[in-house]
């Protein structure tokens, strides 16, 4: 064992100690936001409350996060366009997956329908759905189906950036009668935070799946690869 | 001991684990997995120390589920760039870290 | 704002502007930038003027905004910032001249009077300082402004000096700031005036204000090139003739004696400084200096280097008359920081004359040199007269000032030191002389370039000799109104009369 | 209400632009700048402006009041960073849209990332909630990461892998203290926080993290491994910005949770433990700055030293008295201020030199002053402030951090003022001993477009303006924080 290893075991003894402690030692809170997040519920527009914090509380930092995820899109795209990549090769002649695809995807995209909608009034929302379309996303490009809307590149970075400028859009518009960023009117809220739920689940699919296809393809041999490149190291 | 300790105790275990692991591998794809497995521990402990009697804090829920997105996005960026690397280097592993 | 502040602020900015402007021209319109300069130094010179006027007239001229909280910028015309401006901006004209003669068809001209203005910028600025702060900071833009002037040659050797001179005066600066900032932990805002901020302060704290006084005069006297933080004043001889009249005349030294003069007067108070004691360690250490200084000048072959040694020792007059406690050595003192301005100027001007038209740097090479220039050669007679102190050149008018003032403050063995390094003087002093004027040339002059209509180039030769002139005048007319004497009897008056 | 328009449109246009940048077409990304920077430079003004006449507020999103929403903090802290970053991040744009012509078309990356990257600082300087404070970061590491990758050349793409996994580790420790504070007191709020808060085990284990987590991503020594590469193998606007900007993004939410912690839960052991670090910092990085034979990595090392100065704010401001405090708050804001003009400008003149002789040798400089003066004139204004000589704002900072040094009796930080400043005057004039050495005369230089001359002139200039007239921008910083005048 190097002393690297051992020094980097006594640190983490040392944190996870601390960090034991501190949690055993925790004074419990004075402050009850359970009772203000409940107490707020019948102004928030849905009846969930984890939705209620997400989407209309703490909808800022959903906003944010939504932006973290365009980021990571952003920099794939840069390293694409960057560094070429093969043309694409990928997917499995396996006649197998796509007929079991060909019921599946109908099935997938139920789901995260249900998802979606079941966001307002129990566990679910926009990110759950938005990942299992994005499941259906990689699973058609690994049974190498390719759809024309999917390697459309305008229509791709369009679909990314409907979530985030719906958002940014109803967050802006809401402020018309003088009211802070982000405020929705009581009676609208429920059809606006759903919008944006329908919009941000179609961007998040898109984003993912976006992140899957834009790393580089598999290379067997990183040799041939850098010499594709024509770079050293 | 309540249910909440236990939750969080496991919480910083993971963490403690995580950090370990991130720190003592050197493949890029090892640390990823670490930075994930500490992710979930703060997660953990977010979830589990809210539960203290008092009802469900929803709050911390709908942080999890930002943090998530969070780490869901860094980790994609992570391997991005951590595919690009090993493309134009052959490595799987940063180059002063032998 | 005032007119009088604006005109005050006009003094700094003529430079300040001239910098700027040379700065943005393009490097071949060397006409423009000729007359521009010297339309700036001519302005500034009348502004100066007017301002010596109101100042005779007890006119208050203060310019100020505030810089943070508690700690203002003060531009503020006395009798003794006057007295520096006054030869600062004299001598800028004069040397902007020589300048353009000197470094014509050298290269980087444009990056040179750029610097050249805003080093004379700098100096005026400390020459108006109003508080410790404002000082500080032109005492520092100065620095910055040399540098480029010192290794304006790009050799390795002007390199070599730069940095040792930004190893000197950058350390001396820090502890400058370390000074200044602390008077401004004991009693803030540390404006200058007459008879000192100091002396109200609790006695406990005297061991503490004699430390700071010591960190602050070896900040000072990195620039007054005090012995032993003088080095880098002889290494910076491999700057171009201008730059070392500069140095040694208009600026860099000076700053630092005018700072030692302005500390003791106006921050600590001569009679406080007294009696801490610390007038006597100050004594003891300019008369070292003007030992050294002469003695190393001794063994100089280099022309050049001759005269920084002799800078070494004559700066170290202006220090020994501030330290000497009473109105008659102050006025020694002041009065040399004018004389040895126009002496010094007159012989840099001279040396470089000589190494521009003959070719010759070393004194052994200047035999018969005053059959071949004259007129540079009596300039240069006039200028090593007054450094001896031969009657009735301005050098004797400080000497005999000096030398009453160290009898009256009850320090006889200063007497001693002035004495000996008048006859080091003439020793280091005579043999040029007689080598200039009595010697015969052995060899044919390497006439490698015909300069002008004159013996050398007008441009070079016209500020000579109106310097020299002005070093006589200094000293035959010593008792006419707004002579340096004059002028230096009226400072006196109002800082031993507050 | 205080800037109901221009508060949220100081993160919501940079992102709205963010998006339409990936929309339109590479040659017109560039172009966005044009319509976004007049709005942002305005939204900024309004909101400086209101913050003078009004006071400073806060700002409720969603119209939820903390701890139930987010709110966010329109205090003169808050506000200066706006500007600056306004400033800082235009001039690098503006420096941007001309340099990055000579870069391929995936470069036009370049300019999604800044949006986002923008609204992520703005984001953070705004935030009053800690958790937000974490997403903020995410949005600005994760688009700084993007940027250090742009090149995508092996070196860039080690260097931003680096950078990645220190932002990753330092926002996970971050996350898990914030998540210690918030099982402790129920509440994110920094208001609800500087209320309840109390000295107890779990609370310093949080400060512990947060510290440790923001540490690691404002590079203080020795957990500054990851910057030399980032800052300095960047394309030189992305170097300036991540330099000028982001790190400071970190220190800034450290010193927010310090203050808000209060002097009763930050211990003073702690502080002198940053100000010894800091001063590690000063000394290494000067030293390492001073060693360095690429232009582009000395300024980079450069950052790692003056990051040090700031960290001198703990111990100066932490168990000594007001006066002392308050002279420490004010020192390290116009430090940092002053440090975000000068390196900015340092990068964009090094930048310069470097595409006048073509290489980024440090000795390939040689007799530049007579071929490039405009370059390296920036690049000296940028410097003088850099070494805290007058007349510049670093020279006023560091008045002020002596100042209060000597007035809390901590007289060894004047040491390490003192030799920072000599250190770094070290390096900065290795590069000018280069550019006066006349070596052979041809000018062999290329001449950059004026637009990038003109633009690190203006940054350097701003670095020395600022410290002449200080007295407004510090009250103005002052405004609605403990240290007065609010």
């Amino acid at each position: 064992m190097s002393l690297r290893i051992v020094s980097a075991a006594l640190l983490c003894l040392a944190v996870t100690g601390a960090l034991a402690w501190a949690v055993l030692d925790r004074p419990l809170p004075e402050e009850n936001l359970p009772e203000r997040v409940a107490a707020a519920m019948p102004e928030s527009g849905v009846d969930h409350p984890v939705t209620a914090v997400l989407l209309n509380f703490r909808s800022y930092d959903t906003l944010l996060e939504i932006a973290v995820l365009l980021l990571a899109v952003v920099v794939a795209l840069a390293l694409r366009e960057a560094q070429p990549d093969r043309p694409e090769q990928m997917g499995l002649e396996n006649p197998l997956l796509r007929a079991v695809m060909a019921w599946l995807l109908p099935l997938i995209l139920i789901v995260a329908g249900f998802l979606l909608w079941a966001g307002s009034y129990q566990p679910g929302g926009a990110f759950q759905a938005g990942s299992v379309l994005a499941a259906a996303g990689v699973l058609l490009r690994l049974a190498g189906v390719t759809t024309a809307w999917l390697d459309n590149a305008t229509l791709m970075r369009a679909g990314l950036a409907l979530g985030l400028l719906t958002f940014l859009g109803v967050g802006l518009l809401v402020m018309i009668p003088g009211v802070p960023f982000l405020t929705y009117p009581l009676e609208y809220a429920g059809t606006l935070i759903l919008l944006i739920e329908l919009t941000l689940t179609l961007s998040i699919g898109l984003t993912l799946i976006s992140l899957f296809r834009l790393t580089p393809p598999y290379a067997d041999d990183p040799d041939e690869a850098r010499e594709q490149q024509g770079k050293t190291p | 001991m309540s249910s909440a300790l236990v939750f969080a105790w496991s919480g910083v275990l993971l963490f403690g684990l995580g950090l370990f692991g991130f720190i003592a591998h050197r493949h890029l794809l090892r640390r990823l997995l670490a930075f994930n497995i500490m992710g979930s521990g703060s997660f953990l402990v977010l979830i589990g120390l809210a539960q203290d009697g008092r009802g469900v804090d929803h709050v911390p829920h709908a942080m999890v589920i930002t943090g998530i997105v969070v780490a869901v996005a860094s980790t994609a960026l992570a391997l991005v760039v951590f595919r690009r690397w090993y493309r134009a280097s052959g490595r799987t592993d940063l180059p002063e870290d032998t | 704002m005032t007119w009088n502040a604006l005109i005050l602020f006009g003094v700094l900015a003529t430079s300040l502007v001239a910098s700027a402007v040379i700065f943005l021209l393009a490097e071949s319109r060397h006409t423009t930038r000729s007359v521009f300069n010297l339309a700036a130094a001519v302005l500034k010179l009348l502004l100066v003027g007017w301002i010596v006027w109101g100042v005779y007239q007890n006119i208050d001229y203060e310019f100020r905004f505030t810089i943070i909280e508690g700690v203002d910028f003060i531009l503020r015309a006395d009798a003794l910032g006057m007295m520096f401006v006054g030869l600062s901006s004299l001598l800028w004209l004069f040397t902007t001249i020589y300048a353009i003669g000197y470094l014509e068809k050298a290269p980087n001209r444009s990056r040179f009077f750029g610097f050249f203005s805003l080093c004379v910028a700098s100096t005026v600025g400390i020459a108006l300082a109003g508080n410790l702060f404002t000082f500080l900071l032109f005492y520092e833009l100065l620095t910055l402004s040399t540098y480029p002037l010192v290794v304006h040659r790009g050799t390795r050797e002007s390199l070599r000096a730069g940095q040792v001179y930004l190893y000197y005066t950058l350390g001396g600066g820090a502890l400058l700031l370390f000074g200044v900032v602390a008077l401004h932990v004991l009693v803030g805002d540390t404006e200058f005036v007459p008879g000192g901020v100091l002396s109200g302060l609790d006695p406990s704290l005297h061991p503490l204000l004699i430390g700071i006084f010591l960190m602050m005069i070896i900040g000072l006297g990195v620039k007054a090139a005090l012995f032993p933080l003088h080095a880098w004043l002889p290494m910076a001889m491999v700057a171009p003739a201008p730059v070392s009249a500069l140095l040694h005349a208009v600026a860099v030294v000076k700053a630092g004696a005018f700072g030692i003069a302005r500390l003791v007067y106006d921050v600590y108070g001569i009679e406080f400084a007294f009696s801490l004691g610390l007038l006597g360690p100050l004594a003891v250490a300019a008369s070292i200096t003007i030992i050294y200084g002469s003695l190393r000048a001794l063994a100089q072959d280099d022309l050049k280097k001759r005269l920084a040694f002799s800078t070494v020792s004559q700066v170290s007059y202006i220090i020994l008359g501030i330290s000497l406690f009473g109105p008659v050595g102050t006025l020694g003192g002041l009065v040399h920081l004018l004389h040895q301005g126009l002496m010094k100027i007159t012989l840099f001007f001279c040396a470089g004359n000589y190494a521009e038209t003959l070719g010759v740097h070393k004194i052994s090479e200047l035999d018969g040199a005053g059959q071949r220039m004259p007129a540079t050669s009596v300039a240069f007679t006039l200028g090593a007269f007054g450094m001896i102190g031969i009657p009735p050149m301005a050098g004797f008018i400080s000497k005999w000032y000096l030398g009453i003032g160290a009898l009256e403050a009850g320090m006889n063995w200063v007497l001693g030191v002035l004495i000996l390094s008048s006859l080091l003087n003439a020793a280091y002093f005579l043999p040029i002389l007689y080598r200039i004027w009595f010697r015969r040339r052995e060899r044919l002059w390497c006439e490698g370039k015909v300069l002008g209509r004159f013996e050398t180039s007008g441009w070079l030769l016209l500020p000579t000799l109106a310097t020299a002139a002005f070093a006589l005048i200094a000293g035959v007319l010593a008792g006419m109104p707004f002579s340096p004497l004059y002028w230096a009897d009226l400072i006196v008056s109002r800082e031993y009369l507050p | 209400m205080i800037g109901l328009w221009s508060v949220p449109l100081l993160f919501a246009l940079p992102l709205a632009l963010g998006i339409l940048s990936l929309l339109v077409t590479p040659a017109w990304r560039p172009r966005l700048i044009f319509v976004g920077l007049p709005l942002l430079a305005v939204a900024s003004f309004d909101v400086l402006a209101r913050l003078v006449v009004e006071g400073p507020r806060i700002y409720e999103l969603g119209g939820w009041q903390a701890p139930l929403g987010i709110n966010l903090v329109v205090d003169g802290l808050a506000v200066g960073m706006i500007l600056m970053t306004t400033l800082v991040a235009s001039l690098c744009a503006l420096y941007a849209r001309v340099y990055l012509r000579d870069y391929p078309p995936s470069s036009s990356f370049f300019w999604p990332l800044l949006w986002l990257l923008w609204a992520g600082m703005n984001g953070i300087w705004l935030a009053e909630d800690i958790f937000n404070l974490y997403v903020g970061l995410e949005v600005m590491g994760l688009a700084a990461v993007g940027m250090v990758a742009l090149r995508a050349t092996p070196q860039a793409l080690a260097a931003a892998m680096r950078y990645l996994l220190a932002a990753l580790l330092g926002s996970l420790a971050y996350l898990l203290g914030v998540a210690l504070l918030y099982a402790t007191y129920g509440t994110l709020s920094m208001a609800g926080l500087h209320e309840a808060a109390a000295p107890n085990v779990t609370t310093h284990v949080a400060l512990a993290l947060i510290i440790l987590g923001l540490l690691l991503k404002t590079a203080l020594f020795p957990l500054h491994a990851w910057l030399p590469p980032a800052h300095g193998g960047a394309l030189t606007p992305v170097s300036a910005l991540l330099s000028a900007l982001v790190i400071k993004a970190s220190f800034y939410i450290l010193m927010r949770i310090w203050l808000v912690l209060g002097p009763e839960v930050t211990p003073i052991f702690t502080a002198q433990v940053l100000g010894v670090l800091g001063a590690g910092a000063v000394f290494y990085g000067g030293w390492m700055a001073w060693r360095q034979h690429h232009l582009k990595q000395l300024v980079a090392y450069s950052t790692v030293a003056q990051i040090g100065y700031l960290f001198l704010f703990f111990p100066l401001v932490t168990g000594t008295g007001p006066e002392a405090a308050r002279l420490a708050w004010d020192g390290t804001l116009m430090m940092l201020v002053a440090h975000a003009l000068a390196k900015a400008a340092l990068f964009l003149s090094a930048g310069n030199l470097i595409l006048a002789v073509g290489s980024t040798q440090i000795s390939h400089l040689v007799g530049i002053s007579r071929f490039r003066p405009m370059s390296l004139f920036s690049f000296g204004l940028a410097g003088v402030s850099l070494m805290g000589l007058p007349p510049s704002g670093g020279f006023t900072g560091k008045w002020l951090l002596l100042h209060s040094a000597i007035l809390s009796g901590q007289w060894w930080w004047l040491i390490v003022l003192f030799l920072g400043g000599l250190l770094s005057a070290a390096y900065i004039f290795k590069v000018f001993r280069m550019s006066f050495r006349e070596g052979p005369q041809i000018d062999r230089s290329v001449t950059p477009p004026l637009t990038l001359d003109v633009t690190a002139l203006i940054l350097a200039s701003a670095a020395i303006l600022i410290g002449l007239t200080a007295h407004l921008p510090l009250f103005w910083l002052r405004l609605g924080s403990a240290f007065g005048a609010g």
